[in-house]
């Protein structure tokens, strides 16, 4: 890193991106310190790390929302510099300020510009201001105010909270008649959920995509943008397959996007790595609002351009500057493993890891924290890992994923591995025909194949010979007969392939 | 053995035998050949009619775990006694997951009706409304909320609404 | 594909690069072939196809260089097409006229070219037909022609078999006392090991660079050329660690290497991918022999050039065009991992894989069929895998590779990774310091550092409180309190470290 | 005990003891300080003097295998002592380590196999099980399940089998 002043970097939070900050700290000679509660003291992160400080119980409050004791865990630590990660306090303004007001380095935008760009009204103000188009709206949620914009707009409508994110507090509106009781059940969801009981109107898009900007200023007035991607694919308004570049996507509307997302960006001072997202139809383009923090989906991008983001955010950090990339190349596609089940409402599942197959190969890249033994509970994001897939167009790194996921084996979570596969594989992804009613449209009430069921009946056939109720260990002969069976496999050898201890 | 599918399918399952890789598998009345073989760092190939499938296992608890590539299938032991069981015990109502209780909504004494919420658990960021499944009685309520609740953990003790008397030994099913 | 003819592809190796093949051809909806020896059955490979064949014992001969038995699997398995991988029968003109004459698409190049080009000596020929410079020598080991060549260019020079390769039947002669002993046992070790004792002379650099330049030809005259390699990081004549580009190479030697590259591919008729291979000395450059075949390393020519070398051949083999492509982005290394005592000149080893940690993330790939339980055997070549890493320069390509190299544990089968990673952080690889003689002249008799021989002191002593002698079974806590524990490890609680069972 | 590295390097080694996550461990005159905090899918991670290191272990017969982070190690029990004392003492079974007498296996009276198992100890939350290394009679039982006992105590004696009392001099190999 030139002028390199971050020597050790404190990641504020868990998981596949601590480790993944971890790895890019590593290679820049920058020392870590990890942070972690207390259930994820075995966790990969944390061992990746130089040095880890445990910061609090398994409640988020308590630990990875602990400002006070991470900046603390930072202090000890002599970690110079913060990196939020996403989620957790990422786009909290009041720690971006806490770490700041400590005297170290946080990796992102400053306090102010986030909290600006944070709350949902002022950022849309900042993006009119600008010039960018945005979805037509009123920011009052009087009653007669929404009622004279529906006379100009139409039906349905959509009502947000200002503060919010994540689908909460969210309605969609069909007609007068259901108005009234949705603008109060919304605000009355983010006072819940968020403090802040203000909510706004917006026309309701039929059939929109989600296009997203990369961004990356530097303190110097310098600013890039990476490209676009395409993140339509969406269960419950949470984002779960990304691509890169949005296929199908006219060349001058991507051009215009990307001059409105610097343009924003300019307007609000923005520096350090930034998402400008839109709602797209046709060639024409909403924003939505900024993320003032490194995506999840980031990845796909890093494939496309050869970066590493990462990177740039602690060059930025440090006061260097961006520099002009070399033109992108190929395609990209990231597939969210959740821990959930896709065949019953996408409900959240939890479980303790039991066995994994990773794939690699050409193209492919894994970015997570997962190893046998891992607990999956209920305290954290159920994200599992990201599967990233790179092609020399769309079509390669999709049937790259079609067989990364074919390889992949997450035994002991439910998860959505086939569910993503069945996307993947499906003729409407092929098509990309896509929009944010994606998953409604294509997969709604979708159950996986029964192909595989017959194999399936086979391995519980052999699986349950040691009959429930029998002793707990049931060694197999492979264990006493002198050879090394380093995995509790049920079929390390065909005649004994009951090497699990049951767990009564 | 007598085995439950995640989908709620019970299945009749026998494993006839095998003979070096091949194995037999009995399926209700009928009847599956495979081939079976070993891989490297766990699982195996299950090869059915020429077609072959990736396949690991494990259990957890009385439970077995298989997975065919990226899809996971869960079997759960039927037993007879513990039907019954459930049977009697619809008149509890337990945590789907750990999570912590956010909400009661009924208190001792209340009489509550099929689908009246009873309570709110959150876990993962996500709250999940648990309703009375038939007309009950509230006969105790064992947690208080914002308290954290293991799978499985009773949270409301609920006994026969006062008129249904009749029905005692016809409980509902869950 | 455009204009698939090809169904069915089956691979006639094993291990990393039989797994490697399988993938590409699963994007590209081609079905698969795998053929295995007995003890290989339960290998990654064997799982990844759509169909296997056994085709004999753990003997090669028997086996994987039982040209009878594979052209029979594919036969009756109805594959169309074979891929030779590298070693074993890829450079054999009997085995691709075998192919052919069976009537299945053989992925290389055709019988009578790899004849021509598979003899030095008439490689050679070829080579100073086609114009390319060759190291000053002579084809004959007649001893008064040899003393005429030596008064010309003097010593040292080097013996070579002519049917040779692996550094067999090759000598350095360094004065004329030496010269007619050499002759004599070069030629009696090339006729041992090749049956053609032939062997010719050549001037011998004394600090040469390996760099080779990767090609690629279709059958309608079409033929490019994905730039160059450096390979000089060898041990026992055998590369360990390349990569693209060749740092400090001029731009006008790597052109002109590159049009000498092709001239000779289209002397030759050269079709499919293939490798020509050369000395450099500063802006020098001396042709040495074409690989008829993928690379080992051909990995490091797909990160840079975002291509599927695998995808490219298939595409060639049906009749196909080769394009152009765009330029190429940044740099890629690549290490060998061996089953081999870097302690103890390299002896190979041997034994059962006990436990893996692979690294991954931004820029990390790693070929391999390295699972648990894997047992490495003395049949076969010791390569275990291939970890490559991608940088937007070769310093964050390098660094990526020791962060990964650090994350990269191997235990049961005594391996090279340790000594790998101290050439990659070394300021000799740094400096980029290479030629074939790098090892020789900075990791001569090299011991791994005492950094870490306290923590593993510390394992040691915790692994060994159940003394030997102590019963076979040292089931821990944690196994009989009804937690599941997936993974059999020393460490899944602090105190339960002993989870392993001896394996007397 | 004493382990001889693959250098050809012998050391005497041994567990001081642990408390909680921190670890000390003589080699020779010295002594170590370390922490070790397990790694999720096995290993973990060692700490000395605040450097952190990535650590796995394996047996392999009676080696012990040693990862950190690339690099190998392999530990090989160096027999001249144990043998020695083994002929003397293997019809001793002495706890290894302070801990509580889990379970006994056998009984006065019995004739056991080798490997068969005797008795569970269970020191720092770990189970060890400890065998007979030579066929034998189970002469005496010296505790009672349930017992705490001392690092060095016997807890049962042996007597050689019938059949070879020519062989009382001089033990079998293991």
């Amino acid at each position: 890193m030139k002028n390199q002043t971050i020597r050790k970097l404190l990641v504020a939070n868990r998981g596949e991106i601590a480790l993944r900050i971890f790895r890019t700290a590593k290679t820049l000679g920058v020392k870590t310190v990890a942070i972690y509660s207390e259930p994820d003291a075995a966790s990969l992160h944390v061992a990746a790390a130089d040095e880890a400080r445990l910061v609090g119980p398994a409640e988020a409050a308590k630990s990875y929302l602990n400002i006070a004791a991470i900046v603390a865990a930072a202090r000890e630590t002599g970690a110079d510099a913060i990196h939020p990660g996403y989620g957790f306090l990422s786009e909290r303004p009041e720690f971006a300020r806490a770490v700041a007001e400590a005297g170290i380095v946080f990796v992102g935008p400053r306090a102010d510009v986030m909290a600006a760009l944070g709350d949902k009204v002022s950022a849309r103000k900042i993006a009119v201001a600008a010039g960018l188009p945005v979805v037509p709206g009123i920011e009052s949620a009087e009653i007669k105010a929404v009622r004279s914009f529906t006379e100009e707009h139409g039906y349905p409508l959509l009502v947000k909270a200002a503060a919010g994110g994540g689908g909460r507090g969210m309605r969609v509106v069909a007609d007068d008649k259901s108005l009234e009781a949705a603008l109060e059940g919304a605000s009355r969801e983010a006072r819940a959920a968020f403090g802040d009981g203000r909510v706004f109107i917006e026309k309701y898009l039929a059939r929109p995509r989600h296009v997203e900007i990369q961004i990356l200023g530097d303190e110097h007035g310098g600013l890039i943008a990476l490209g676009e991607r395409d993140c339509s694919i969406q269960r419950r308004h949470q984002k779960i397959i990304e691509e890169s570049p949005a296929p199908g996507l006219a060349e001058a509307t991507r051009a215009r996007m990307i001059g409105a997302a610097l343009s924003l960006a300019r307007a609000a001072g923005y520096t350090n790595a930034g998402t400008a997202e839109f709602m797209v139809e046709g060639d024409k383009f909403y924003f939505l609002e900024i993320n003032a923090r490194l995506q999840v989906e980031h990845p796909v991008t890093e494939l496309r351009y050869g970066v590493d983001l990462v990177a740039a955010q602690l060059t930025v950090a440090n006061g260097g500057h961006v520099s002009e990339l070399p033109a992108p190349r190929g395609a990209a596609i990231e597939c969210r493993i959740y821990a959930e089940d896709a065949e019953h409402d996408f409900r959240p599942a939890i479980g303790t890891l039991l066995h994994l197959n990773v794939p690699s190969g050409p193209g492919v890249r894994f970015d997570s924290h997962l190893a046998p033994g891992v607990v999956v509970g209920a305290w954290y994001d159920g994200m599992l890992g990201k599967l990233i897939c790179y092609g020399e167009d769309r079509e390669q790194a999709r049937s790259r994923m079609v067989a990364a996921l074919d390889e992949f084996t997450l035994l002991g979570v439910t998860n959505n591995a086939a569910f993503l596969r069945a996307i993947v594989a499906s003729d409407a992804y092929c098509k990309a025909d896509l929009s944010t009613h994606f998953i409604e449209e294509h997969f709604k009430g979708w159950r996986g194949g029964s192909e595989s069921d017959d194999a399936a009946l086979v391995a519980a056939a052999m699986a349950a010979v040691g009959t429930p109720g029998a002793a707990a260990s049931l060694a197999p002969a492979s264990m006493s007969d002198g050879r090394v069976t380093p995995d509790r496999s049920p079929w390390s050898e065909l005649a004994s392939f009951e090497l699990w201890k049951s767990s009564r | 053995m007598k085995l439950k599918r995640e989908s709620g399918e019970e299945l009749d399952l026998e494993l006839l035998g095998h003979d070096g890789a091949k194995v037999r598998v009995r399926v209700g009345e009928r009847q599956i050949a495979a081939e079976v073989q070993a891989v490297s760092g766990g699982g195996a190939i299950v090869t059915i009619d020429g077609k072959r499938f990736r396949v690991a296992s494990a259990r957890r608890n009385s439970s077995i775990l298989v997975a065919v590539g990226p899809r996971n299938f869960e079997f759960e032991p039927v037993e007879e006694s513990r039907r019954q069981h459930r049977g009697l015990a619809a008149t509890e109502i337990v945590a789907p997951m750990p999570g912590k209780v956010l909400n009661l909504m009924v208190k001792e004494g209340d009489v509550v009706e099929t689908g009246q919420p009873l309570a709110v658990i959150e876990a993962m960021k996500m709250e999940t409304t648990l309703a009375a499944e038939s007309p009950a009685i509230v006969k105790r309520i064992c947690v208080t909320a914002g308290q954290m609740v293991d799978h499985g953990a009773v949270l409301i003790e609920l006994s026969p609404p006062p008129d249904s008397s009749g029905r005692e030994s016809a409980p509902p099913e869950t």
